[in-house]
């Protein structure tokens, strides 16, 4: 007898499944198509980083400390400046980031006293060759001007 | 059904389930040496994907390997985050205040749900049925919504930090949450109907690779594994840490051992952890979310300190070596999956190839967590 | 309860070393903790018995016993008789004494007990006995140890890289290994 | 004699474009259905809603080299793809597509296509023999155990159906089912024949599913187990050819069901015109079927798979024919 029941038991689960799947055939479709739509990025999306841009000078506002460049786990940041005269402080004359091995793990960021970097909100980074993915951020804020 | 395999000298031919095959969720080759459809023995190869994480470990600073926890197992990479971030705290005896302790675990268990969800998914792909896949897909890009706005990261969290976590999570996440859940859980009834009490997967699984719990304890296998053969070990229970004795949560155990146990396991485990979330979000306090004192520069004192976590596949220990300075001497990772799938060979011997794959679908490998 | 029941199988196997302990008056001889008087130095060797019960809070394991490296079967053997399961094996390159010492994890699924086991060997020419023959989980957990730190365990079945690549004959782990 | 030769020519013809037709454009329609199973949209960005998609895998496998590792023996691995799909086209010949649109009268239709049906699977077999590959092998060793299983009570099922309407020839069959949906087979035959006839043609859906190697039953083609099965070796045109033969058994299938159990063209109901759009709907209402069910079951485990027919299908359809045997013998 126990044949028969879970003949039934089991084509009558079947049925349910193909019931499920026949009623999401009629749902509205949930996927975004990529090309045409994108999604906005959350406030907190790590992308790679990018120097802030300061409302006064309109510069940046890095003191060129190098603490970035230490906390790096993978090394990707290089940090120089230089001392100019009239300018207390030093002024930061390369900003280069090897966004390769970046691992976008915030110490950066978070070890920044005066706060002259951030994450920046873009993903679609293809590139043709690794050389592409080395960012002069210097140049990217001028260039945003 | 399981050929008892008396002599080696059948004819036999070696199969390489290669490092490249579908079934295998990563980089694993197993060489199979079958005769006919019937495995007579199997040896996982690993090392395809083997980094070191722990020589790099060893030349960096402690808060700068935070990053490497979260790629051991990416998907329930919280857990790992969780992990380090207890040991260091024991070694160093920072006190965790109570809202960042809250916070840790709310994460930690949307993160166990959306690992299981995509288990869940790639298991019965693994049988053959590809839409389940992509309906918990869709419920677990809800997920990581939730988790990017507030760790800014979808896969790797680099989230917690020694002391507290990152940042502070908002409101909208708290809602986010509470309507995630009350989603997921209209949506379980579905998932069982349409796989758990589907007839062609009941016969795919029912009795099919049973491990029993002898064997777990020779190979140290934990989490759902352990649980699927009759054996109550859950980390989160056994040896409290954090927050999780305020909640009061089940540890789903089913004793007969074979895949469709370990699979209910993981099915019942989404619905603890919900449970625990909006019990979090019920009693999470207001406070501070870093510790107050938390040193910058972390120097443990010198000795050899251990901490386990529940990861979403087993134990996961981490063991400390600290000579005093800045950088940690020796640091262990004792990563679920590797006691796991070492009992892969034992289990499989005499069944044939489609519920090998089955039974290894339902051990929930992420081989970069073994290979470390 | 379960901790005194493998306390007590465990201190026969106990190794004493000569510990270095600076103290002045001589202390009544320690059998379990070690009490250090501060007032004048004097180095002196103690026989002590590396048998200690660390506070689980600060350290993370319950029982942390050090035997020589010919009993590690014996005390596999009586871990397994008392149910415990094996967590994992760690290595530890101690480059400045010349040894490496072998971790063994031990665990329990009914009662939190954690019990760490040790060994020293020395450094130029490691050897452990296997225990893959009582816990078939240490196989793959001896391979990786011996990939990493160059460990021989005698016996074991196929001592093979498993993580290296086949050919490999380095051992990363060893604090003397330059890429 | 020479209009003969020409309708035989334009059939010849017609057939030919209707199978490659249907091949490319149930490519399309099932990755349509699974898309929208899935919540997504299947293929949308060549031409229309994705319509010119199938002529771009078309010319994507014509164009990708025909590859012929070596250690494979050239013969069998060149031969199989036709045999796989040279029977499946030849039974097309037989199936009333419409009242006068046969391209054979054939009496013994039925029988032409079982025999054809047992060819494609010697094509899967020399296929992966030839390939010399091991997931190809172990795939054909499958396939030949399944498709054995599942003739048997294809052919009961049929065999009962034949006895009921005493015909094999399919056109005769057809017109035998006119007149309203009861006169069809799967009704009328449930009063006139055997009450099992509902059964019946579940069994039979069953059978044909898995003598195309489709859903539950994709044993020849696991990806998930045997990477690819019986195709592992082939690219290109090799795999573009058996991917046809496979759509075009399910068409057959489809046509073979609509025929035998639901009245071919005839219409419905009484007053409607009969005409091939009847037997057209009816078959892509099956093939819909075959699709859903393809993406929504898990594949079954092989052993179940045999012991489905052997303990379960093989006696119903025993107990079927006996019953329509005893009721004909009665009335």
């Amino acid at each position: 007898m126990a044949y028969f029941n879970e003949l039934f038991s089991g084509t009558k689960s079947l049925f349910i499944g193909m019931g499920i799947t026949i009623k999401e055939f009629f749902k509205p479709v949930v996927t975004v198509q990529y090309p045409h739509e994108t999604i906005p990025m959350s406030a907190r999306f790590r992308g790679h980083i990018e120097l802030v841009r300061d409302p006064e000078t309109g510069g940046n506002k890095c003191i060129v400390c190098g603490l970035c460049q230490k906390n790096c786990p993978s090394g990707c940041i290089t940090v120089d400046g230089e001392k100019r005269e009239g300018v207390k402080g030093k002024v930061l004359t390369l900003y280069r980031l090897d966004f390769t091995k970046c691992s976008l793990c915030g110490m950066c960021v978070e070890n920044c006293k005066p706060g002259a970097i951030q994450f920046s909100k873009d993903y679609n980074l293809a590139g043709p060759s690794r050389e592409a993915y080395v960012f002069d951020l210097l140049k990217r804020l001028e260039g945003q001007q | 059904m399981s050929l008892d395999v008396i002599d080696k000298s059948l004819e036999t031919f070696v199969l390489n389930l290669g490092p490249q095959h579908p079934a295998t969720h990563g980089v694993l080759r197993v060489k199979l040496t079958m005769d006919g459809e019937y495995i007579v023995h199997a040896e996982p190869v690993l090392g395809y994907i083997h980094r070191m994480h722990e020589k790099m470990g060893e030349n960096r600073t402690w808060a700068q390997f935070m990053p490497n926890t979260g790629r051991l197992d990416y998907l329930a990479a919280l857990s790992y985050n969780h992990g380090y971030a207890l040991a260091a705290e024991r070694a160093e005896g920072i006190e965790v205040p109570e809202r960042a302790e809250y916070i840790r675990c709310i994460t930690v268990e949307l993160n166990r749900i959306a690992s299981h969800l995509l288990w869940f998914g790639a298991f019965v792909l693994d049988l053959g049925g590809f839409t389940p896949l992509l309906y918990a897909f869709d419920d677990r890009e809800q997920i990581l919504d939730l988790l990017e706005s507030v760790t800014g990261a979808r896969l790797t969290f680099c989230y917690f930090r020694f002391g507290g976590v990152y940042n502070d999570i908002d409101d909208n996440f708290i809602t986010g949450s509470r309507e995630f859940i009350k989603r997921l859980r209209s949506r379980m009834p579905m998932y069982h109907d349409l796989v758990s009490k589907n007839i062609i997967l009941i016969k795919r699984l029912k009795d099919i690779g049973p491990i029993s719990q002898e064997m777990c304890r020779r190979y140290g296998a934990t989490g759902p594994v352990l649980r699927g053969s009759g054996v109550n070990f859950d980390v989160r229970k056994h040896e409290p840490y954090s927050v999780y004795p305020e909640f009061d949560f089940d540890i789903p155990v089913y004793t007969e051992g074979d895949s469709m146990a370990r699979y209910m396991v993981r099915m019942d485990e989404m619905e603890q952890s919900m449970r625990i979330i909006e019990q979090g979000l019920a009693k999470l306090p207001e406070g501070p979310v870093m510790a107050a004192k938390a040193p910058k520069i972390l120097k443990p004192a010198k000795g050899d300190y251990y901490a386990a976590v529940e990861a979403a596949r087993g134990s996961f220990g981490i063991r400390l070596v600290s000579d005093g300075t800045n950088t940690p001497y020796r640091l262990k990772l004792r990563s679920p999956t590797f006691s796991n799938l070492s009992l892969f060979s034992e289990a499989c011997r005499g069944m044939i190839l489609p519920d090998a794959l089955a039974l290894m679908g339902t051990l929930d490998l992420v081989i970069p967590e073994i290979d470390r | 309860m379960r901790l005194e029941k493998i306390k007590q199988a465990l201190s026969s196997l106990a190794v004493t070393d000569e510990i270095e302990v600076v103290k002045t008056i001589p202390a009544p001889p320690a059998a379990e903790g070690e009490e250090q008087a501060k007032p004048t130095e004097v180095k002196e060797k103690v026989p002590q018995l590396m048998l200690f019960t660390p506070d689980y809070a600060k350290k993370g394991f319950h029982l942390d016993v050090k035997v020589a490296s010919a009993d590690v079967v014996q005390a596999a053997q009586l871990l397994i008789d008392q149910e415990f399961f094996l967590e994992a094996i760690t290595g530890v390159d101690w480059i400045k004494e010349g040894q490496i010492e072998v971790v063994y994890d031990f665990n329990h699924w009914q009662t939190l007990c954690r019990v760490v086991i040790r060994t020293r060997t020395d450094r130029s020419q490691p050897e452990v006995p296997t225990i893959s023959a009582i816990y078939s989980g240490a196989n793959w957990h001896e391979r990786e140890t011996h990939d990493f730190f160059g460990v021989n365990f005698t016996g074991h079945p196929d001592l093979s890289p498993l993580l290296l690549p086949e050919d490999a004959d380095y051992h990363p782990l060893l604090k003397d290994f330059t890429a | 004699m020479t209009n003969e030769l020409i309708r035989l020519i334009a059939f010849l013809v017609g057939i030919i474009a209707f199978a490659a037709g249907n091949a490319a454009y149930l490519v399309w329609v099932e990755r349509k259905v699974a898309g929208h199973i899935q919540r997504r949209i299947g293929p949308k960005e060549v031409g229309p809603y994705g319509l010119l998609q199938p002529l771009a895998d078309g010319v994507k496998l014509m164009s990708k080299q025909l590859l012929v590792p070596d250690g494979v023996d050239p013969i069998l691995f060149k031969v199989a793809p036709l045999m796989v799909l040279v029977p499946a086209v030849m039974s097309f010949v037989t199936i009333p597509f419409g009242e006068h649109l046969a391209a054979r009268n054939v009496d013994l239709g039925l029988l032409m296509i079982f025999a054809f049906a047992s060819v494609n699977v010697l094509g899967l077999l020399i296929g992966s023999w030839g390939s010399a590959n091991k997931y190809a092998v172990m795939a054909a060793a499958r396939v030949i155990s399944q498709n054995i299983a599942y003739e048997i009570p294809m052919l009961l099922t049929a065999i009962a159906l034949v006895m009921a309407t005493n015909t094999m020839n399919l056109n005769e069959m057809v017109s035998l089912q006119a007149g309203g949906f009861w006169q069809w087979n799967l009704i009328k035959l449930t009063f006139t024949a055997s009450p099992l006839t509902p059964i019946a043609f579940l069994i039979f859906f069953t059978t044909m599913l898995a003598e195309t190697n489709r859903a539950p039953f994709d044993m020849a083609e696991a990806e998930s187990e045997l990477v690819a099965g019986s195709f592992t070796e082939y690219s290109g045109m090799g795999f573009g050819v058996f991917f046809m033969g496979e759509y075009a058994n399910i068409v057959i299938g489809a046509a073979l069901t609509t025929c035998l159990f639901l009245g071919g063209w005839q219409s419905p109901l009484p007053f409607l015109p009969n005409g091939v759009v009847w037997f057209l709907i009816k078959m892509y209402a099956i093939i819909f079927t075959v699709v859903w069910i393809r993406w929504t079951f898990p594949r079954t485990q092989f052993y179940a798979l045999l012991n489905l027919s052997w303990k379960v299908l093989i006696p119903i359809s025993l107990v079927n024919l006996i019953v329509t045997a005893g009721w004909l013998k009665v009335f």
